[in-house]
């Protein structure tokens, strides 16, 4: 199944890409989705470690399941401070 | 442009700079006491970095979806009409990133309501911000620096 | 009109109607991150009465002296920059009576020395309201109702 | 000697009169600028017993002395809430 994946931030500076479509087995969780990018851009290999995972805008766990046309993210900590 | 709340909440994302005045209008009301607006602006320095300018970049659907659930949350806490806008793109030194207005009856409420809504907005709203000075830059990721580009090692 | 700080401190009493925008560019400076930002306005209830409109009368010497040393004694607590204004006079439903705006590197500085500020200056400046129906009129005095002409019986 | 007294708020429109001057003997306390300030205008009895005196735009205690020439005010408990 196809699962898009969106890139902000370092994610996109660093990969240069802001939107991909990865190939996922049924099954697969968000943990699966980042190892799968970290395939594509080994640059990302600090993904699972720093970021929060989120699926069709919201917030989830790294067990979460993706099913076909989801939206993925992967947040790091956010811009914090003044 | 025409400003209009959801119920007691207005939120925004966008490139424009940002004004308080046209929030503050929007969330007075005829029993609101208390206005309280906080204003996020870009210092010059961070860190001990002279800050050249400073790049937003954002997950614009998610981060307004999170910014309107904080004002959701900010109105049931506390009975008050918030407006929450976000600047992304460049800003130069001294200009507004973000704004908080929370108008409340009384103002021991609109402080907390903006408090709040503005500290939620600094935990969990997908934005980040690049810093970049004279010969470098980062990614601010909360406390941390993280470098921009592949090549830079990274220094967290 | 140009605005000019005295230190860190801006204060005035003013006749005309209160507008925040130039009071922030006041403050703002190239290390102040934070900009907290109290409007209290006229509301249309209060203590169970409909309110037609205010009047302020201030003892304005001792006022702007109060405020000033308010304003001091915030920035000697929080390292900022504070205006601080008050207007007198009639005052309609909606409008602004007071104005702080603190300005800080930070902002749980700069939302703690904005509460400081409003908070005491509305404990010792002497300025007073008179509230006025459709159908009567009384001073607040703190907590209290007064009456306005010698003939009325004091409801204290 | 002369004393000037600043009356506001409700002292003002009480008793009509928004400054005046009043004649003390040398040594009088604010205590008793507030006495005399009654007995010219029965209807601010009240001052004592709630306001702060104010000796040259200072909040004072009620023995403290007036000199001449002081300006000197009553200050009902002020605006408050919101």
């Amino acid at each position: 199944m196809q699962v898009r994946v969106e890139l902000f931030g370092r994610l996109a500076s660093q990969s240069g890409a802001r939107e991909l479509t990865l190939e996922m087995p049924v099954g697969a969780t968000l943990r699966d989705v980042a190892a799968a990018l970290a395939e594509r851009f080994p640059v990302l290999t600090w993904v699972p470690s720093i970021c929060r995972p989120v699926r069709n805008l919201e917030y989830v766990s790294w067990d979460t399941p993706v099913t076909a046309d989801d939206e993925v993210s992967f947040i790091p900590p956010v811009s914090g401070g003044v | 442009m025409k400003l209009c709340m959801q119920g007691a909440v207005f939120v925004q994302i966008t490139s424009d700079p940002l004004d308080p005045a046209p929030l503050m209008r929007l969330v007075e009301g005829p029993d609101m006491g208390a206005v309280v607006t906080f204003s996020g602006n870009v210092r010059n320095q961070n860190r001990g970095r002279e800050v050249q300018y400073l790049e937003y970049d954002a997950y614009r659907p998610m981060a307004e979806r999170e910014m309107r659930a904080i004002g959701e949350e900010t109105a049931t806490r506390w009975p008050c009409r918030i407006a929450l806008q976000h600047r992304v793109g460049r800003l130069e030194l001294g200009e507004a990133s973000v704004l908080v207005v929370a108008a409340c009856a009384h103002r021991a409420e609109a402080f907390e309501a903006c408090r709040f809504a503005i500290d939620t907005l600094k935990e969990r709203v997908p934005i980040w911000k690049r810093e970049v000075w004279q010969d470098g830059e980062v990614w601010i990721e909360g406390a941390a620096d993280a470098p921009v580009s592949a090549g830079t090692d990274a220094s967290r």
